[in-house]
C-alpha cells in the first residue's frame, strides 16, 4: 500500500454525517428539564433534592451493573450517552417530592433493569422505563406514593435545612400535619368518592388551588407545568421532538375535558385543571415524545398522543386511580408496534397500501 | 384544498437533508485542463448494461477518437481512444469500486501527438432526423454523466418511442463537494442549451425544464441568459435540498407528478438528462466528437487545491490528484478515498483506479468530514425516526435495518427495500451512526444473489430433465439398434448404436 | 343500553380475561409471534367463545337444569366447545389454508383454552340471561383478542431487539406481558 | 341416570351430525406437500444428500426426517425457500460458511476419458474422447459426482470466483 492509510473493510456511502448523536439529544432533553427541576428544588426543599439525586444515581448504577452482567463492552460510552440519567430524572419528576429514600433505588431498579435492560438496553425496550417504574411503585406502595406535602419554599423559615432534609429523606420522620396535603386530582377523587361533588369540594377551604405556576402540592415536577411547557417548546425549537405527539396528548385531554366540564361541571374537572395537573405536561413533552416507545410516523404519533390524552382523561374521570398519565402512556406504548404496523408513510410512487401508482393516471402534458 | 396547498408550501419540502455543501472555493476556481497521461486505462464497461467488445488488437496504433470497443447488446456503449497512441494490452484493471476487484480494460500508451481521427460533424444538426441524432449519440458513446452512466442514446430513442412530453434537465448537483455541473453551466451555458435543443429534437418532446439548485446563482443567471428567446427551454431554480438531483425527486418538484414505483420516468412522459450529458450530446452531433474526456471535481479537506479539472477518460485518479495539487501532508490524515460525491459516491481502496465516463468527483476526505464528529462509533438504534423523516422515498429505514441485521432480508422488502435509492440521507442523520445504506446494499446484494441462485436452479432443473430425456432416448435407440441387429444378424459387424463420445450439446 | 356497553367494556378491559383473570395464557404465549396469526387466532377464539357461551347457556338452562343434571355441566360444556372448535377448524382450513398452517396445533387446542370453559362457567354462575351471556362471552373474547394482538405487536418488536441471552425467548415475553398487565391495572375501578 | 345417559347420547349425536354435515361442505383435499417440494428441488438427482434422488429428499423433508438444509446443490437459497414453505426455522450457518463451489478441469491432467460427463446430472461437462474437457460454469451444480470418477484427479471443486457482478457489500459489523 502507498503512503495513505489502507482503508480495510469496504464501507458504503454516505461518506459524510450530519453530526447528531444520541448523547447530544439526551443532553438537550436534560437541559430542557433544568428550569422545572430547579423550581422543584426551591419549592420542596432539600428532601426533594436528595430524592432526585438518589434516583438518578441509582438508575446510573443499575445501568452499569446490568451492562457489566450482560458482558457489554461499551459501558462507559453507554453511561455517558445520558439515557439512564434521563430516565432517572424523569422518574424523579413524577415522584412525591418527600418520598422515602428507598423509593429511589427500587424505582431505579424497575426502570432500568426490568423496564429497559431485560429487553436489551437502549432502544430495545417497548415500555417507557420511567413510566414502568412509576406505575409499579404506585401499584406496589400506594401510600408513600400518594403522600404529598405543601410546598415549603427553600427560602421560607420553616423549610428544613440540609441536615433536617437529609433526616426527613432517610428516616421518614412523622410529618407535621400541617405539611400533609393533597394534589388536586387526588383531592377531588377522594371527595367525589365521599359523595361530595366538585362544585362543593373545590370550593372548600382545603381545596388545592389550580394555578399556572403557583406553589401547590403534587409530584416533584407537577407545580412547574409552565416551566415544563417552556422546556418542551425549547425541544421543539431545537427539533429534538416533533409537535405531533405533545399537541395530540394535550388535545386528547382537553377536548373530552371541555365537553365533560361544559355538560356537568359537578363531576368533570375543568380543562385548565386537567392540563396543569398530574404529570400531563411532562407526559406530553417528555414522555410521549420518547423516541424508543412512540410511533415513528407523524400520523402514528398523533394517534399515539390522542390515545394517551383520551385514556388519561378516562382514567382520571372514571377510574380508581386519581392520575392516569403513566397508565395511559404504558397502554399506548403497548399499542405502538401495532400503530407502527398499520400507519406507515406513503412511499414515493406508491399508494398508502404500498401498491405502485397507476401509470395510466396521466403524466406530464 | 387550497388550505392544503398553502400548508404544503409553508411546510416546504419535507424529505431529504441539507448538508453543508463544501462546493466553494472549488466551484469558483477556473477549470484547469489536465495534459494527457502516459498511459490510459479504459474499462470496457463504463456504463450500465453490457460491456463493450474490443475491436482493436494489441500493438495496434490508434488515433484520438477512434473506436476501441463497440457496443454489445441493446443497452451498451462504445469506448473510444481519448488520445492517439498504441494499444499495449487488453487486460484487467482495478475498478472504481469498494471491493477492489478488477474489470476488463484496454490499456493505451499515448504517443504524445494527440492527433484526432477524422470526425464527421454536422453543421445543420436540426435538419437531422430524430433517429439520426440518436445514432450519432450512440456512436459517440455518450452516457449519463450525472453518475449513473446509463447509455444516453438508449434513453433518447426510448423517449421518442414513448412520445414523452417533457425533458427534465438535471442541473441540481445536490451532492456536496461536487461543482463540475455548476462550472459547466457557468462556462458553457449556450452550448448546453444547444445540446438540450438537440435532445428535444431527438425525443420529440415539446419542452425542457432545467432544474438548478438555488445555491448556484451564477449558474442560474448564465443559463437564464442563454435561454433568452428560446421558449421551449425554461430554467427553474429549485430549493437546495439533497437529493434534489435524484431523478424521481427532481421530476416531482418540477412537474408535481410522481414516477410510479417499479416504473420509469418515461411512463409519465418525462425523461431526465444531466447538463453535462447535454454538452456531450452537442459535441457528438455537431462535431462528431466521441466522449473521451469529462469535467470532474477534486475536493475534500485533504486535497491541496480543490477545483474542477478537465480529464481524459482512463486517467488514473492518482495522477489527477497529483495534477490538482496533491494531498495535504502527502495523504496524512486521509480517512477515505471517494469516487463521486460524499453521499452516494463509492469508497475505493487505493488511488490507482481510472477515471471513467461516470466519474464526477475525486474526494480525499479526513475523519471529521466522514464522521461528522470524529471517532464516533455505532450505537444501538433509538428509534428516533430521523431516518423516516429524512427519507426522500418515504420508506422506513430503521425497520429495514433491524430486519437485515437479523439476516431476514426478504422481510425488509415490505418496508421499502426495493424502492431505496441509496441516497444516504438516513445514515447522514442517524444519531446512532448506524451504516444504514450499507445494510441496504448488503441486503440488496444478498437478495440479488438469491434470485440468481433461483434462476440457476431452474436452469439446472431444465438441464437435468434434458439429460434424462437424452439418456432415455439413447437407451431406446440402443435397444432398437440391438433389435435390428438381432433381425439382420448378417450385418452384425456394421454400425454401433452408441456415439463415439458424449456430445450433449449439439448446438 | 348503557348497561350493555358497560358490561362489554368492563369484560373486555377492566376484567380482562388474560391480564386480570389469567385465563387463556397458553394461546397468548403460543400464538403471539406474529400479528397476522394473532389476528386469526383472535378471530377464531372470539367466534368460539361467543358461540360456546350461547350454546352452553342453552344447554344449561334448557337441558341440564330442568333434568337436574348440573353435575354433568363441565362434561357437556367441553363436548359443546370441542364441537364448536372442530367446526371452526374445518372452516379455517377451508377459508384460509395459510392461517390454518400458521396456527397449527393451537387451533384444535382452543378446546382446552381455559378462557372458553371459564367464560361458559362464569355465565352460569352469574345467572346471566341468554343475551347477556352472549355479550359477556363476546366481551371476554374481545378482551382476549385485543391482548393477543397487542402482545403480538410487542413480541414482533422484541424479536428484533438484542435481548440478553438469559432473557431471550419466553422470559422476556413473560416480562413484557407482565408489564402489559401492569398497564391494564390503570383500568381497575373504572366506573362510569 | 337414564336422563343423563340419554341427554349425553342425544347431545353427542346432534353434535356429531352437525359436524358430519359441516365436513361435507368444508372438505379440503390435503395438499401434496412432498409434490410441491419436489418442484422446488434442483432436480439433478445428484445424491449428495444421501437420499435416492430429489424426490426422496423431498419426501424426507416433507415428513420432517431430513433438514431443509440437506441439499448442498441448492445451497442457502433453497434451504431458506424450503424452510419458508414448511414454516420452520432452519439453521443456515452450516451452509453459509463457504460459498458455492463448482468443478473445474485441470487441463494438464485431463486425458479426455469421458467418464466424468457420463455421471454429470446436468450435462455440464463438454468434450469429446481424447480431448480436454471443460465445465460449463453456469450449468454446474457443484454436486462433485464427477470428481470421484476422474482417474487422474483432474477435476477439482473450486469456489466460484467473485466478480463485480456477484460481489456483495459486506454486512456492517454489529454495534
Amino acid at each position: 500500500m502507498n503512503a495513505d492509510a489502507p482503508t480495510g473493510r469496504p464501507v458504503a456511502s454516505p461518506h459524510a454525517h450530519g453530526g447528531s448523536s444520541v448523547g447530544r439529544t439526551m443532553f438537550r432533553v436534560q437541559m430542557a428539564l433544568v428550569p422545572a427541576t430547579l423550581y422543584g428544588f426551591w419549592l420542596f426543599g432539600w428532601p426533594s433534592f436528595f430524592l432526585w439525586l438518589l434516583t438518578v444515581v441509582s438508575c446510573l448504577g443499575f445501568e452499569a451493573i446490568s451492562l457489566k452482567l450482560a458482558g457489554g463492552t461499551r459501558i462507559k460510552a453507554t453511561l455517558l450517552d445520558g439515557s439512564a440519567a434521563l430516565t432517572g430524572w424523569l422518574l424523579a419528576m413524577t415522584l412525591p417530592p418527600w418520598a422515602p429514600w428507598w423509593v429511589a433505588p427500587i424505582g431505579g431498579f424497575i426502570a432500568i433493569v426490568i423496564g429497559k435492560q431485560v429487553f436489551g438496553g437502549l432502544g430495545q425496550n417497548v415500555f417507557n422505563p420511567a413510566m414502568v417504574a412509576r406505575v409499579a411503585l404506585l401499584v406496589s406502595f400506594p401510600v408513600p406514593l400518594t403522600q404529598w406535602v405543601t410546598p415549603l419554599p427553600l427560602t421560607a423559615l420553616a423549610a428544613p435545612g440540609f441536615v433536617d432534609g437529609l433526616r426527613i429523606f432517610l428516616t421518614r420522620l412523622p410529618q407535621p400535619d400541617a405539611m400533609a396535603s393533597a394534589s388536586l386530582l387526588g383531592y377531588s377523587k377522594t371527595e367525589m368518592l365521599r359523595g361530595i361533588d366538585l362544585l362543593h369540594s373545590l370550593a372548600g377551604e382545603h381545596a388545592p388551588a389550580v394555578s399556572w405556576i403557583g406553589a401547590r402540592s403534587g409530584s416533584f415536577g407537577e407545580p412547574a407545568s409552565l416551566l415544563i411547557l417552556g422546556g418542551g417548546l425549547y425541544l421543539l425549537a431545537r427539533g429534538v421532538i416533533g409537535w405531533h405527539a405533545p399537541l395530540a396528548v394535550l388535545a386528547g385531554v382537553a377536548i373530552p375535558a371541555a365537553i365533560g366540564h361544559a355538560a356537568d361541571p359537578a363531576h368533570y374537572l375543568s380543562v385548565q385543571a386537567h392540563l396543569l395537573s398530574g404529570a400531563l405536561m411532562l407526559g406530553a413533552f417528555f414522555i410521549a415524545t420518547d423516541y424508543v416507545t412512540s410511533p415513528n410516523t407523524a400520523a402514528g404519533q398523533i394517534v399515539f398522543g390522542l390515545g394517551i390524552g383520551l385514556l388519561t382523561w378516562v382514567i382520571r374521570s372514571y377510574g380508581g386511580y386519581p392520575e392516569g398519565v403513566a397508565f395511559a402512556v404504558l397502554l399506548m406504548n403497548a399499542l405502538t408496534p401495532a400503530i407502527d404496523r398499520f400507519i406507515r408513510p406513503r412511499a414515493l410512487g406508491r399508494d398508502r397500501k404500498g401498491k405502485a401508482l397507476d401509470v395510466a393516471r396521466g403524466g406530464v402534458q | 384544498m387550497k388550505f392544503m396547498k398553502l400548508f404544503r408550501r409553508l411546510k416546504g419540502i419535507g424529505w431529504g437533508v441539507h448538508p453543508a455543501d463544501h462546493k466553494r472555493p472549488a466551484a469558483d476556481a477556473p477549470v484547469r485542463a489536465m495534459p494527457v497521461s502516459a498511459r490510459l486505462y479504459l474499462p470496457l464497461q463504463q456504463h450500465l448494461g453490457g460491456p463493450a467488445r474490443p475491436v482493436v488488437l494489441v500493438g495496434q496504433k490508434v488515433r484520438k477518437g477512434e473506436l476501441l470497443a463497440e457496443a454489445q447488446g441493446a443497452v451498451s456503449a462504445p469506448v473510444h481512444a481519448p488520445t492517439s497512441g498504441v494499444v499495449v494490452a487488453v487486460t484487467e484493471v482495478a475498478a472504481p469500486h469498494p471491493s477492489g476487484l478488477t474489470l476488463p480494460a484496454i490499456i493505451l500508451e499515448a504517443d504524445g501527438l494527440d492527433e484526432w481521427t477524422e470526425l464527421r460533424g454536422c453543421d445543420a444538426p436540426f435538419a437531422l432526423s430524430a433517429a439520426e441524432i440518436g445514432r450519432r449519440v450512440a456512436a459517440a458513446g455518450v452516457v449519463g454523466l450525472g453518475g449513473a452512466a446509463f447509455p444516453s442514446a438508449v434513453k433518447l430513442v426510448g423517449a421518442a418511442r414513448a412520445r414523452v412530453a417533457a425533458l427534465v434537465i438535471n442541473g441540481g448537483e445536490c451532492e456536496p463537494y461536487l461543482s463540475c455541473d455548476d462550472r459547466l453551466m457557468r462556462d458553457s451555458a449556450p452550448a448546453i442549451v444547444d445540446g438540450i435543443r438537440l435532445m428535444l429534437r431527438a425525443t420529440g418532446a415539446g419542452r425542457a425544464l432545467v432544474g438548478i439548485e438555488d445555491n448556484k446563482p451564477e449558474a442560474i443567471a448564465a443559463m437564464r441568459a442563454a435561454v433568452a428567446g428560446i421558449g421551449a427551454v425554461r430554467i427553474h431554480a429549485v430549493p437546495a435540498r439533497y437529493p434534489m438531483g435524484s431523478e424521481k425527486q427532481l421530476i416531482q418538484v418540477l412537474t408535481g407528478i410522481e414516477v410510479p414505483a417499479d416504473g420509469r420516468p418515461a411512463d409519465i412522459g418525462v425523461i431526465v438528462h444531466n447538463v453535462g450529458t447535454a454538452l456531450a450530446v452537442r459535441a457528438a452531433v455537431r462535431e462528431g466528437k466521441p466522449l473521451i474526456s469529462r469535467l470532474l471535481t477534486v475536493n475534500g479537506r485533504c486535497a491541496n487545491r480543490p477545483g474542477n479539472i478537465e480529464v481524459r477518460i482512463g486517467t488514473l485518479a492518482e495522477e489527477v490528484i497529483a495534477f490538482a495539487g496533491g494531498l495535504k501532508g502527502d495523504g496524512l490524515g486521509l480517512a477515505r478515498r471517494v469516487i463521486g460525491g460524499p453521499m452516494m459516491g463509492v469508497q475505493i481502496p487505493h488511488w490507482r483506479v481510472p477515471v471513467v465516463k461516470g466519474t464526477s468527483g475525486i474526494l480525499a476526505l479526513d475523519a471529521t468530514e466522514v464522521d461528522g464528529i470524529a471517532g464516533r462509533e455505532t450505537a444501538p438504534c433509538i428509534r428516533c425516526g430521523s431516518c423516516v423523516k429524512a427519507c426522500p422515498m418515504g420508506l422506513l429505514p430503521l425497520e429495514m435495518s433491524a430486519r437485515i441485521r437479523n439476516g431476514a432480508f426478504a422481510e425488509a422488502i415490505p418496508f421499502g427495500l426495493k424502492d431505496c435509492i441509496a441516497c444516504g440521507c438516513c445514515a447522514y442523520v442517524c444519531p446512532s451512526h448506524i451504516p444504514l445504506v450499507q445494510y441496504f446494499a448488503h441486503a440488496k446484494g444478498e437478495l440479488a444473489g438469491q434470485e440468481r441462485d433461483r434462476l440457476r436452479a431452474e436452469a439446472t432443473k431444465k438441464m437435468a430433465r434434458q439429460r434424462q430425456e437424452r439418456v432415455e432416448r439413447e437407451a431406446r435407440e440402443k435397444a432398437e439398434a440391438a433389435a435390428r441387429r438381432k433381425a439382420g444378424r448378417a450385418a452384425a459387424a456394421g454400425k454401433q448404436g452408441e456415439p463415439a463420445c458424449f456430445n450433449p450439446r449439439p448446438d | 343500553m348503557s348497561e350493555f356497553i358497560l358490561l362489554l367494556l368492563s369484560t373486555a378491559l377492566v376484567n380482562n380475561v388474560v391480564l386480570i383473570k389469567f385465563l387463556g395464557l397458553c394461546p397468548v404465549m403460543g400464538v403471539s409471534k406474529s400479528i397476522d396469526s394473532a389476528l386469526g387466532m383472535g378471530m377464531a377464539t372470539t367466534f368460539v367463545i361467543t358461540l360456546a357461551a350461547g350454546a352452553s347457556w342453552m344447554l344449561d338452562n334448557w337441558l341440564l337444569a330442568p333434568l337436574g343434571l348440573g353435575y354433568l355441566r363441565i362434561l357437556t360444556f367441553i363436548l359443546v366447545i370441542a364441537a364448536v372448535v372442530q367446526f371452526t377448524e374445518m372452516f379455517v382450513k377451508k377459508a384460509s389454508p395459510g392461517l390454518y398452517g400458521s396456527l397449527g396445533i393451537y387451533l384444535p387446542l382452543i378446546t382446552t383454552n381455559c378462557a372458553v370453559l371459564g367464560v361458559a362457567l362464569i355465565n352460569v354462575e352469574q345467572k346471566f340471561s341468554l343475551f347477556k351471556s352472549l355479550l359477556y362471552g363476546f366481551g371476554s373474547a374481545l378482551g382476549f383478542a385485543v391482548v393477543l394482538l397487542i402482545f403480538a405487536g410487542l413480541r414482533e418488536r422484541v424479536a428484533l431487539a438484542r435481548v440478553p441471552a438469559a432473557f431471550a425467548g419466553a422470559p422476556v415475553a413473560f416480562i413484557a406481558i407482565s408489564l402489559l398487565a401492569l398497564s391494564f391495572m390503570g383500568f381497575s375501578g373504572l366506573n362510569v | 341416570m337414564i336422563a343423563a345417559i340419554l341427554s349425553l347420547t342425544l347431545l353427542g349425536a346432534v353434535l356429531g351430525a352437525v359436524l358430519g354435515v359441516a365436513n361435507k361442505f368444508l372438505h379440503v383435499e390435503s395438499s401434496a406437500l412432498a409434490g410441491e417440494l419436489i418442484e422446488m428441488m434442483p432436480g439433478s438427482n445428484c445424491g449428495q444428500c444421501g437420499f435416492p434422488g430429489c424426490s426422496g429428499a423431498a419426501a424426507a423433508i416433507a415428513d420432517g426426517t431430513a433438514s431443509p438444509a440437506c441439499c448442498p446443490a441448492g445451497g442457502k437459497t433453497l434451504a431458506a425457500q424450503l424452510a419458508a414453505k414448511l414454516g420452520v426455522a432452519v439453521d443456515l450457518s452450516g451452509l453459509s460458511g463457504e460459498g458455492p463451489k463448482i468443478a473445474t478441469v485441470a487441463e494438464e491432467l485431463c486425458i479426455g476419458c469421458c467418464r466424468c460427463g457420463k455421471v454429470c446430472p446436468t450435462d455440464a461437462i463438454l468434450g469429446a474422447a481424447r480431448q480436454i474437457h471443460d465445465v460449463l460454469r453456469e450449468a454446474c451444480t457443484g454436486c462433485a459426482s464427477c470428481v470421484e470418477k476422474c482417474p487422474t484427479g483432474a477435476l477439482v471443486m473450486r469456489p466460484v470466483p467473485v466478480t463485480l457482478q456477484h460481489w456483495v457489500m459486506p454486512k456492517p459489523l454489529a454495534a
